[in-house]
C-alpha cells in the first residue's frame, strides 16, 4: 500500500536530459524505481540511462503508460511544466524546482484543485515509499521499509529525522516531502488523511516549520478525525521575527505562524511534539503501535 | 526585493495610475535645487527600504527651499529601522482632502492574491486592521481571473461611497494596480495614502513595491531597480552565491545545507545554551566556491568564535563540501576552531579528506552542536 | 416545488436603472415576484419601483439577503456582471443580455463549473414559474400553473408554445428559456435533470434549434435516465445549410447539428416530436399523464 | 465577420507572425505595377470573404508582371461562391519546403477554444479531418490558462518533429496565434499553409480570422476593416438597422420577432407547402423604424409575392409593430398583398390600428402561414 507512489508507479521525468533530471534518474533507477520516459523538447527520440525522451508529456504518456511525472526544469519553466502534466492526465506530479514564482503557483494551484492530478512541490525533496519506489531526490540508502508515515517542509531536515529513525530501527512507510513553498499542491493535511487511510502506516511524523498556518489545520485534523499516534518537529523556536529564512515559506511576521503556536496547537491535539529532531524516534517508540 | 517609492511610482506612472513624480536628491543642496524649481511647498520623504518613516522623521513638508535643505541633511544620512538613507524625494505637497489605503498582497492562507482598500488611510494599516477590521474591505483575487471590473467598482465605492466622480476614477486606478502587481510579480503593491485632492483629484501619494524574488528571473528591467547601496556587503556577497544568509547576534557561526536544517540548527545550538552568529543555507549544491564565500561572510563578523559545519548530504556531496573547506583552510588564516559534521552522500570520501585537516568532526547533529557551544564557550 | 425559482425566490437586477432593467422589475413585481434590490454602480441609495437600488451585488445582497440575480446590463458588460453575482455567492443569476462575446462565456463557464451557482443565459428570456415568480422577461399572462415542465433555446417561440399549452389547459410547472448562444449556463439536460427530480413536473416539453448538440446529449438523458414522459419541437429543418440563423447557436454546417439529426435522436429515445409548434398540446395530451 | 488576407496578415504582422506582406491591387495595372517592383515572381490572390478561393481559380502563380496584369485582369470581377473579387492581393512567391495547417477555432461540445495542427497543409482542413483524421492534432485551449507554452511546443513538434529548430520557431509562432485570437476576440485564426520555406523559415503564406460579431463593440479598429463593398446592399441594411436577415429563394416574405420563431416560420411555410423568401428577426424592440428597414429589405426582392408578419409580443409590443406597419402602407405602394398576426403584449390596441389599415389578419401562426402561402399561389 504506503501512500502515493509504490512499486507500480511509472515515472516520467520532465527535464531528463538537464544535469539533475539526469542525476537522479539513475539515482532513481538505481533504487528500482520504474523510470519509463523523460522529456525534453527537441531531444525526442534520444535516450538518458536507458530511458527514451520525448518532445512532449502527452507523446511520453501514451506510449509508455507513464501515471507520475517528476519534474527538474528551471524555476521559471516549472508552472508550464506542471501544467503539461497534468494536461496530460498525470495521476501525480513532483515538483522538484526551487524558486517558483508565486504568482506561478497561484494560477497552478487554482488549475488543479478541482481536477484529478496530485501536485507535490514545488521545491521539495519528493516522495519515497522505501524498498519499492522513490520519485524526486531523497536519498534512498537513508530509509527503511516499515510503518511510519513521514510528512515534511524540509528537506535536509528530513533526512535527518528519516535517517535517526532508520538507526532507531523504526522503518518508513512512505516519506513525504511536501516542500517549504507558501502555495505548495499538497499539504500536510492531504499527506495525513492519506496516512490515516493507509493499512500500513500505523504512526505518523511530521516536520513543520515556522510560517503560514498548515500546521495548526493538520493539529485540527488530527484532533478531530485522526485514530493513528503522531510525533512532530517544528522548526524555527529560535527564528528572529520577520526574517525569511531561505524557505519562502519560512517567514514570521506578527504573532501568526510562530513555532509558538504551531507547538501548541499540535500538542492541543494530542500529537507528541519533539524538542530536538534526535528525539523523535524515542517518541515514536513511546506509541508502541509499531 | 524591496524598491524604492521613486522607482515604485515610475512603475505606477507607466500602468497610469496618477502620482506625484517628484525628484531624487542625494544630498540637501539638491533637495533644495528641486524645491526652488517646484516654486510651492514640497515634502521631502527618505528613501530607503523599511515602513514607518513618517514616524522615524523620514519624511518632512517644507514651505521653503531652505527648509526642504534642512530636512534634507537631517534626512539623509539618518537610520531608520537600522537602514541608512542616502536618498530623499523631493515632490510638490499635495493639498488633501482625503486620505485611503489601497494594497494588494498573497493571501497565503487562500492561495490567492488579495484586494484590501480601507477608507482610513495614512496611517499604519495594520493598526486599523487590529483596532477596526471592518474598515478594511477585502477582494480575493481570482486567479483565473484577475482583478474583475465588478471588484474594482465594489472596492472603489466602498472608499468613494457618495462620490461618483471619484469612486470612476477609482476604479481604473485599481485595475491599473492590479496590473501593476501581476504583470511584474509583484508581492506588494501599496498606495499609502492613496489622496482626493481639494480639486477633487485621484493620487497616489505613496508608493511601495515588493517584488518576488522568484520572478525577477523574467523582469531583467525590475532587476536594474535594485538598490545595491541599500544592501550590506555580506548579503549582496551571499545573494550573488546563491546563499541564503541572515546575520544573528550569537557567537556560533553556522554552515548548513538547506533552510529546514538550518533553521532547525539554530533552534538546537538556542536549546543546549549556545546563540547562533548566523543562518547560513547553502543550499542543494555543493560547489566549493560556495563554502568559500560562505567562511568569508561569516568571518566578517568579529562575534563569531566558532564555525559549525551541519551537512547532511543529499543532492549536497559531502566530499565536495570537505574540498572546499579544505581548499579554504590551506589558503586562509581561519582564526577561529572549525567543527564540522558530515552526514550522507559520499561521506565517507569526506571524512577521508578531512583527516588531513585542522578540524574537528563530530557524527550527529546533537554531538557536533554541542562541541561548537563548547568551543565558542572556551 | 418547481425548478430553479419558486415563491420564495427573492430577486436581485443587475441594471435596474436602465431602461430594459426598470420596465421588467416592474413586470415582475407586478406578477407576484419579491424583487428585493437593484444594482447600479453609482447609483447606490436611490430607489427604481419601490426597490433599494445599491453599488454592488455584494452589498445589495448583505443588505437583502438576495439569493436570484437577473442581468439587464449592455452586452459587453454581461460576463463581468454574471462574475460579480457569482462571487457573491447568488445560488442563481439569470442574464437576459444579448450578444454577449463568446470569449467571455467561456471564461465564465469555465470558471462556474465547480462553483454552486447556477446561470441560465445569456441572450435569454429567463425563467417562470407560474403563479409564483418570474424572473426574466417571459410574458406572465401567456402561462398558468400546471404540471408540464418547458425548456427552450428560443424566446418568441417559448411564448408561441407556452400560450398554445395555456390555451388548450396544459398548465406549466416551470418554464426555462435556456438561450440561444452556443456557450449558455443551463443547457438541456441540466433543465430535464431538475425536471425529473421535480414532483410538480409530469411532462416535459423540449424546444430545441438546429446547431449544437444539446438536443442529442438530452436525447441520451432522456433514453437512459428519464421516467416522464417528453414531447419536443425543432425549429430549422427549412434552414438552408451554413446561414447563420440569428441565434450565434442556430448555425449548422456539415452534416452536424441538422434538425433531421436532432429529431432522429429525440425520437429514438421515445420523444414525440412535433411538426409544428401548434401540435405540442395535442401531443402533451396524448401522453395522459396530467 | 470576415476579414480579408491582407487585413489578417496585418494584425499577425504586429503580433509578431511572419508573413509575406504583398500589396493589395484594385486593378490588373496595378497588379502589374506591384509585380514589377517585387522584381521576382508573384502569386495573385483573390480578396473575397469566400474559402475554396484556389480551386476557383483566384490563386494565381506568375512569373512576370505581364502573368501578374493578366491573372488580376481574370480574377478582379470573377465570382467566387456567389462573391465578387474586388481586391487582389500582389504577393512575391515563396520558395515551399512544406507545408502544414495550423488554426484555432470555439469547440462549442467543450465550451473552450480549440487550437488544431496538421503536417498536411495547404489544402482542405475539412477533407485531412474526414480522411485522416490521425494527422489533425487538436489541443484544447483551458480559458483559465489560454495557450500554454508547453501545449504550444506540443503542437510544434507535432509538425516538426526531426526538426527542432523549425519547432522552436513554431512555438512562438502558435503562442502568437493565440494572442490574435484572444485579444481579437476571433471566432477563427487560420494559417493554411503555414510553410518552412527552402531557406528554413517558417512564414504564414495565407491568413484567415473570422472576428466575433458581439465583440467588436470593444474593437472599434477592427470595425473599420468590415469591407463594406463585399456587402450586399440588403445585408448591410439589415445589419444597420439590428435585424438579423438572410435573403431565400422563395415567395413569401417573412417578418418574425425572435430567431427561433422566424425559423419556426420557415419551417411551417414550407410545411404547408410554400416556400420562404427570406429569413428576417426584427428581434425584441419594436421600434417603427425597424418595421420599415424590413419591408425595405424585402421589397427589393422581385420574387416576393406577399408579406407575412408573425409577431409575438413580449418585450415586443405589438401596437409599436401595427404603428410602424401602417406608417409603411401609408407612405409606400408595397404592391403585394399583407398578412399579419400579431398576439401577445398590447395585442387588442394592435388590432384596433390595423382596422384601418389594407392588411389581412390572423389570429393563429398556422392561419396566418397558410394564408399567405395561397396569397402567393394565387
Amino acid at each position: 500500500m504506503a501512500i502515493f507512489v509504490d512499486k507500480n508507479t511509472k515515472v516520467l521525468v520532465q527535464g531528463i536530459t538537464g544535469r539533475d533530471g539526469g542525476f537522479h534518474t539513475q539515482q532513481m533507477q538505481e533504487y528500482g524505481t520504474q523510470v519509463v520516459a523523460g522529456v525534453t523538447p527537441g531531444k525526442g527520440g534520444q535516450e538518458v540511462h536507458g530511458v527514451p525522451v520525448f518532445n512532449s508529456v502527452a507523446e511520453a504518456r501514451e506510449a509508455t503508460g507513464a501515471n507520475t511525472s517528476v519534474i527538474y526544469v528551471p524555476a521559471v519553466f516549472a508552472a508550464d511544466a506542471i501544467l503539461e502534466a497534468a494536461l496530460a492526465g498525470m495521476d501525480l506530479v513532483v515538483c522538484i524546482s526551487e524558486g517558483v514564482p508565486i504568482n506561478d503557483m497561484l494560477q497552478v494551484y487554482d488549475f488543479l484543485k478541482d481536477r484529478p492530478t496530485r501536485l507535490i512541490g514545488p521545491n521539495c525533496p519528493g516522495i519515497i515509499t522505501p524498498g519499492q519506489a522513490k520519485v524526486g531526490i531523497i536519498p534512498g540508502n537513508i530509509c527503511t521499509p516499515g510503518n511510519v508515515g513521514l510528512v515534511s517542509r524540509s528537506g535536509t531536515l528530513t533526512y535527518e529525522v528519516v535517517y535517526a529513525l532508520t538507526l532507531a530501527g523504526l522503518g518508513q512507510s512512505t516519506c513525504v516531502g511536501i516542500g517549504g513553498d507558501p502555495v505548495a499542491g499538497t499539504s500536510f493535511l492531504d499527506c495525513l488523511q492519506a496516512f490515516e487511510a493507509d493499512p500500513d502506516t500505523k504512526a505518523v511524523v511530521m516536520i513543520g516549520e515556522i510560517g503560514g498556518d498548515e500546521e495548526e489545520r493538520a493539529a485540527a485534523y488530527i484532533s478531530e478525525k485522526m485514530s493513528k499516534p503522531a510525533a512532530a518537529y517544528i522548526a524555527g523556536r529560535a527564528a528572529p521575527p520577520g526574517k525569511r529564512m531561505g524557505h519562502a515559506g519560512a517567514i514570521i511576521s506578527g504573532g501568526s505562524g510562530t513555532a509558538a503556536a504551531k507547538i501548541e496547537a499540535l500538542e492541543a491535539a494530542g500529537v507528541a511534539v519533539a524538542e530536538l529532531p534526535s528525539s523523535i524516534p524515542h517518541l515514536v517508540q513511546q506509541m508502541n503501535v509499531l | 526585493m524591496d524598491i524604492h517609492e521613486y522607482q515604485a511610482k515610475e512603475l505606477f506612472e507607466k500602468s497610469g495610475i496618477p502620482i506625484l513624480r517628484g525628484e531624487v536628491a542625494c544630498s540637501a543642496a539638491e533637495a533644495a535645487s528641486i524645491a526652488e524649481r517646484v516654486g510651492r511647498p514640497v515634502v521631502v520623504k527618505a528613501q530607503v527600504h523599511a515602513g514607518g518613516r513618517g514616524k522615524a522623521g523620514g519624511v518632512k513638508f517644507c514651505k521653503t527651499p531652505e527648509e526642504a535643505r534642512a530636512n534634507a541633511e537631517k534626512i539623509i544620512g539618518m537610520q531608520i529601522k537600522g537602514k541608512t538613507v542616502r536618498k530623499v524625494l523631493v515632490v510638490e505637497a499635495a493639498d488633501i482632502a482625503s486620505e485611503a489605503y489601497v494594497g494588494i498582497t498573497h493571501n497565503r492562507a487562500a492561495r490567492k492574491a488579495t484586494f484590501m482598500v480601507s477608507a482610513e488611510g495614512g496611517i499604519d494599516i495594520e493598526e486599523v486592521a487590529k483596532n477596526n477590521p471592518d474598515a478594511i474591505l477585502k477582494e480575493i483575487i481570482e486567479p483565473a481571473l484577475g482583478v474583475t471590473r465588478a471588484q474594482a467598482r465594489r472596492l472603489a465605492y466602498h472608499l468613494y461611497p457618495n462620490n461618483p466622480a471619484i469612486a470612476k476614477q477609482a476604479v481604473s486606478l485599481l485595475l491599473n494596480l492590479g496590473k501593476v502587481f501581476f504583470t511584474h510579480d509583484c508581492t506588494l503593491t501599496e498606495i499609502n495614502p492613496l489622496i482626493v485632492t481639494e480639486q477633487g483629484e485621484l493620487i497616489a501619494l505613496d508608493a511601495k513595491v515588493s517584488l518576488d524574488d522568484n520572478g525577477l528571473a523574467r523582469h531583467p528591467e525590475l532587476e536594474e531597480l535594485r538598490d545595491l547601496t541599500a544592501e550590506d556587503i555580506g548579503d549582496a556577497k551571499a545573494r550573488e552565491a546563491g546563499l541564503a544568509f541572515h546575520k544573528l547576534e550569537g557567537e556560533v557561526g553556522c554552515i548548513v545545507n538547506g533552510a529546514g536544517l538550518a533553521m532547525s540548527t539554530l533552534d538546537v545550538i538556542k536549546h543546549f545554551g549556545g546563540s547562533a552568529a548566523n543562518f547560513l543555507d547553502i543550499g542543494g549544491s555543493s560547489n566549493p566556491q560556495k563554502v568559500r564565500t560562505a567562511m568569508e561572510i561569516i568571518l566578517r563578523d568579529p562575534n563569531v568564535r566558532v564555525i559549525l559545519f551541519n551537512i547532511f548530504g543529499g543532492i549536497t556531496r559531502c566530499d565536495d563540501v570537505a574540498n572546499g573547506l579544505v581548499e579554504v583552510l590551506n589558503s586562509t588564516e581561519v582564526g577561529v576552531p572549525v567543527v564540522i559534521r558530515l552526514t550522507g552522500t559520499n561521506e565517507e570520501e569526506a571524512q577521508e579528506i578531512l583527516k588531513q585537516a585542522n578540524v574537528i568532526t563530530e557524527t550527529s547533529m546533537d554531538g557536533v552542536i554541542q562541541r561548537a557551544i563548547s568551543l565558542a564557550n572556551s
